[in-house]
């Protein structure tokens, strides 16, 4: 049992580290995790992209004939690690690094992974994922954006939610219903779209948090060659369902929503019916909760790198975590708003102090619900850690237009 | 035994819901957010035509001389529609005066605020430390104020103000017209925008001592604010609940409404249950309000720390319920979720309010 | 809105207590409940219920044409409440006179009436309720005790569970399945059974607590004549149904469990790291969370008392009571213990301080369970309160014996 | 990152499985209670045979000499198996000799102790007030011992103890046999009957004192106890997760298995997620003994505090599961119920140890 690299990990981290040393500067902060899905971002996020491209960082675990670095998993991780360190623009194309191109790579044709994967490793190109729907939310399935075939091209109609990038993206890894006679999971087929095409509108959705990060993406009559669907038609679930074993493999990394720390901080300088919080032991608990919750988060993080380390498959690490995190920031959230007492009601000011507590406050309701509510999770790990029986699905064998 | 409101404070309470349904549904309290108002005046003046305003003002000074339970009733109902009123502020402003004020000082602001004509608030506390008496350093010298009040509740929208202030050295209450020279208001971006707070700072401001008031004074006029406030909260708990409900039962999920799933089912049930044992505690409240109970400091602070813990639950289980389209800008969920944390602050953190329960005990149960 | 009687109710309240006062001793301490459903407290349970009997107060709500008080429920609870001031046996005949005479008044023929319903209220004979069964749990129309009809007679076979009080009782309110071609709910019919009958033997079923409050009750070929059957055949359940109303008719009480004021004195003489356990704000905290709790109790039962006042009938109060009380003294007994810390351990001791705080954390795991589990009263509330849908019964119209 | 047991480690975790399972099933801890005995010989027996004693022993003192990682490992097995056994007492025991023993009290002990021919524990607690030096009143005077330790875990069935004392007014630990002429041991009725603890009370006890110790040395050897009790605890629990798991698959109500239910369901997976977020804790803190690491106060505060939890809240939902028959004595739920206020008692309540994770953090983050 150590924490350090084995010596194969260690020279691997030690020439990474040397590229991204030679190739930015260091990180003087955390990133502002808000810039991600901000189309400014984008001509940064490329441009490094395209300097990882050169030097075959950019997609490490891809195989190399398709332009990847051909490596394990473990590689990604200590990558990542490395990079967090630098003042670079990431995030911006991990979906569609991470999710859509590793699927492309998977089902595509030979003529689809050549037209588009390199192109998207290189940062010419940018990805969203178009998966989830109004009508949908945990019920992935139960999609009903249309696509209906005319000879050599499919026609889509319907509409896409809580698409992340979808602004600035150029290509669109797309789930649609193509045979609704067929049950729910068996009718969909999977397509890459162009998301300049004519018929394909993207709206932002603002959150309660004031933001945009994400988007509405309608398709009227959208035209998508037959060429461009990825893998065989009603197949689109086992595609979409493989996007999830990328999302796996990956040793997991917090929400950066505010945690013991900041709570240290604020209860240093709050006081409690006229003394210093931090000596009431009320205080002192919570802290030391949180602190306890958010250590088993980071060391859960480490039984996932040391499996995949391994050369295995991570368990069931990142369910676990989401799940901890989402109520853990949400409660720590508000009671860092308590504590401050009165004053904290200004927390919505861009200037104040408490601004990140007021951010993480909301963004952890989100926590809870995207990727896999904790309703969702709960089923998730009793059932396929537990080996407990499955909901009654009364959907699951019915066609989809009886239901 | 008759732990309940009357016939006619229920009839009231049916009254405003109806008034309030049409005067100021969600949509009014998301106007005043976007149009960045102070307060909702359609809603006040479903208040002030119901003599809500004036419930607990005698009819010599203008009002309807009911008593506090038909300011509870009306209390709920606000918090029912989530309405953006300076409700319980005011009637903390105008309790302050019933019980301090001199004839002269009654006479100048009772009638406008039992009309309507004023809104009250008050100001206790500054310099980030809630309301304790060792953080006022507002003072008050030869009849002008000099300081500055943090986070007060409704500072935007009231006309008058009780602050707490030092004369001599001495802890005391007084009674400032927030229009006069020398009294700035400083807006803020607040959690909740349909509830603002804002700072007052005093620089030769003119003001009036309320008789016989100490650092006491101010707590028992928070004891009345809690009460009141954990009625807007039961209310606003409860619209919550039943959003929640009503989606559960519209929404499907693989197959069938998730309000058939026990995920959802305990979920809302728990809501209940934080809800029902909370109401029973601002009943409490409203009775040892009415009639001057001993058990006042007590009853007060339980109905306030179960209140907030019945809106913080509500609030955020309703967006869980809702998933995605909770989180929107677009759906009201948000309007809830950001009321539940300004109230929770708003008097003072349940943490504060614990301490008194806990003190009170002590008291009642010396060993 | 206030607390005190309706003149006629103080008037009641001032009869009773003058009737109480001249007809028993004020009570020194609470009753131990450890005590109700032991046999040894049966003579005198007996005696005071004659005493009772002989001045109308056997049973205040039943009809005066049976031997009740034929009051209103209201005048039950102010009698309950005054009684509780005396040192009298309470509760050893409560399951009886509470549920199962009521029972048979409502379902009883008239020959059924005469022969139980006087010997019951005047103390001469004692009752027990027989439906829970070990393969039912929260699900009691599943039972599975047979009586099979065989001319005038019936035959039974079968065991129940959790039976308080059958070591003792004269009678007993069975359910038993008669119809198994029928669905679950309509093949059940209610007996009234002689527990000194042949083929009746009671077995005490030691708690994980060490006593043995309850009993399981195994019926070999025990004959009741149809004379005995209470209500038509197939009607069982609805018989069943009718004892929860007469339950719902009250005003709820605690269950005893240990609460702030034992936490508070535990704190006065408990010290944290050595500093008097009292200043710490986390006890302080828990001990007005725990106060605040146990008031809405308190309050709750105000709030049924007021409906039956005013001629109502109670809503959710006892339902809500329950879910919180069974948690909330489970965690504060936890916590009790802990606040004392290692000596603690030693609280099983039949003469430790402890004991009653050991005790309640091991009742309160059983007040979550008895009487609808946790899980049962949710689903309550959800469905019946709240409207939401039941859960799917797959069993619901499906013939029993094909289940 | 090799954030794991090795595989030999997991091989003996999986002997001890197995041999376990047969020479201590829950009827032999259930045997232990019902006969009154201070601990369960047979699953001794089987630690022996496995070395397991003497994991953390050097060779030359008889010892294994593998290291406080296999130590782990087998007190998640006994936890597993909710064994009886004095293994966390005896390990911590022989630690403190290993650390500050001289040569002579070494060779008096650590064979025998890695032998299984002697069990250990450690006795802090005194005066109802857990360890803290203030309340030490047993007092060392020329090599005997004088005083009363209370709550002491396996003091019924140890052969050897280190014991807190004064010296001097210093505090310190020494080393006293048991069996000698002027050591009572008081019996009490305890919570958990499977392993109880017992007073042992002092005078003109013959002891030996070890060298360099004061009270840090106490604490030190609570934080080795706290990580391997947790190792226990987790192993318990995840025993309890199971039992439930496996009724919720067998047990139908309402015409499905109770385990298709959210309610049920939602359950488990709390049960769960608490244990595995406690057994990460306690891996880190196996790494921190091993490594004599600077982390190992906070570490084993951690694991501490989040192995209680997990314990406290697997078992009694393992009851809740279980309904009514949960609740029978014949039943094995309320053996881990039991269990887990009495590991939760041992080496002092979560709100001490909570204490101890705060101060970590303060000197760690110094603003």
């Amino acid at each position: 049992m150590d924490f350090s690299d084995s010596p194969e990990e260690r020279v691997y981290r030690e020439k990474v580290h040397a590229w991204l040393s030679a190739n930015a500067s260091p990180a003087v902060a955390e990133q502002d995790l808000s810039v991600v899905a901000d189309a400014d971002n984008v001509p940064r996020a490329k441009e490094w992209q395209a300097r990882k491209w050169a030097a075959g960082y950019a997609a490490l675990t891809i195989a190399k004939e398709y332009g990847g670095g051909g490596e394990a998993p473990i590689k990604q991780v200590i990558y990542e690690q490395e990079e967090a360190k630098f003042d670079v623009a990431r995030g911006t194309l991990d979906i569609g690094l991470g999710i859509c191109i590793p699927t492309v790579v998977v089902w595509g044709s030979d003529a689809q992974r050549d037209r588009y994967v390199k192109k998207a490793l290189s940062g010419e190109e940018v990805w969203c994922q178009l998966f989830s729907e109004p009508s949908g939310g945990s019920d992935l399935a139960a999609l009903r954006t249309r696509a209906v075939r005319d000879g050599e091209r499919w026609i889509v109609n319907g509409q896409k939610v809580w698409t992340s990038g979808a602004h600035f993206a150029d290509y669109g890894l797309l789930l649609a219903r193509t045979d609704p006679a067929a049950p729910k999971h068996k009718g969909i087929t999977a397509f890459i779209v162009n998301m300049k095409a004519a018929g394909v509108e993207v709206r932002p959705i603002r959150t309660m948090a004031g933001s945009a990060e994400f988007n509405e993406v309608f398709f009227s009559d959208v035209s998508i060659p037959d060429s461009d669907r990825l893998g065989p038609p009603g197949q689109g679930w086992q595609v979409g369902l493989s996007t999830l074993m990328h999302e796996r493999m990956k040793a997991g990394k917090g929400f950066g929503l505010a945690g013991w720390k900041k709570m240290l901080d604020i209860a240093r300088n709050a006081r409690i019916d006229g003394a210093p919080a931090l000596k009431d032991s009320r205080v002192r608990e919570r802290i030391a909760d949180n602190w306890a919750q958010e250590q088993a988060l980071r060391l859960l993080s480490f039984r996932a790198q040391t499996a995949l380390s391994q050369g295995g498959i991570p368990g069931p690490e990142q369910s676990i975590s989401k799940l901890v995190d989402g109520t853990l920031a949400q409660q720590a959230a508000a009671f860092m708003l308590d504590l401050v007492g009165e004053p904290a009601v200004y927390a919505a000011g861009s200037d104040s102090p408490l601004r990140s507590v007021y951010s993480s406050w909301m963004w952890a309701a989100a926590t809870r619900i995207a990727g896999g509510s904790d309703e969702i999770l709960r089923n998730v790990i009793a059932e396929r850690v537990l080996g407990l029986p499955t909901d009654a699905r009364p959907d699951k064998n019915t066609p989809f237009n009886e239901l | 035994m008759n732990f309940d409101f009357s016939d006619d404070q229920k009839a009231l309470g049916e009254q405003l819901r109806r008034a309030l349904d049409k005067a100021s549904p969600l949509g009014e309290t998301r106007r005043v957010m976007m149009e960045r108002e102070p307060y909702s005046r359609a809603a006040w003046t479903v208040l002030a035509e119901a003599g809500a305003l004036g419930a607990a003002i005698p009819e010599a000074y203008g009002g309807v001389g009911a008593g506090p339970l038909e300011v509870c009733i009306a209390a709920y109902e606000l918090g029912f529609a989530l309405a953006s009123t300076a409700y319980a502020s005011s009637f903390q402003c105008s309790s302050a005066l019933l019980r301090w004020g001199s004839d002269l000082q009654k006479e100048k602001w009772l009638p406008a605020l039992a009309s309507g004509a004023a809104i009250g608030t008050v100001a206790f506390s500054e310099n980030g430390a809630g309301i304790e008496a060792s953080a006022i350093s507002t003072v008050v010298r030869e009849g002008k104020l000099y300081g500055a009040k943090q986070a007060v509740l409704d500072a935007m929208s009231a006309d008058v103000a009780v602050v707490s202030a030092l004369q001599d050295g001495k802890p005391l209450l007084c009674v400032v017209d927030l229009h006069s020279v020398g009294v700035t208001r400083v807006p803020h971006d607040c959690i909740d925008p349909t509830r603002p707070s804002g700072d007052l700072v005093f620089e030769d401001a003119p003001c009036s001592v309320l008789q016989n008031t100490g650092f006491s004074s101010a707590q028992e006029i928070l004891n009345l604010g809690a009460v009141v406030l954990a009625f807007e909260q039961i209310g606003a708990a409860e619209r919550a609940l039943f959003m929640a409900r009503d989606y559960a039962l519209v929404r499907k999920a693989f197959g069938q409404q998730i309000g058939a799933y026990q995920g959802i089912k305990h979920k809302l049930a728990d809501m209940y249950l934080k809800i029902e044992t909370a109401r029973v505690h601002a009943y409490w409240g409203a009775w040892a309000i009415s009639t001057n109970a001993a058990e006042l400091p007590l009853a007060a602070a339980g109905a306030r720390v179960m209140a907030t813990e019945a809106l913080d639950s509500a609030a955020k289980e309703n967006v869980q319920v809702h998933g995605g389209i909770g989180f929107t800008w677009e759906h009201d969920c948000h309007l809830f979720y950001k009321r539940s944390r300004a109230y929770a602050l708003a008097l003072g953190p349940a943490l504060r309010w614990k301490e008194q329960i806990m003190r009170q005990l002590e008291r009642a149960n010396v060993s």
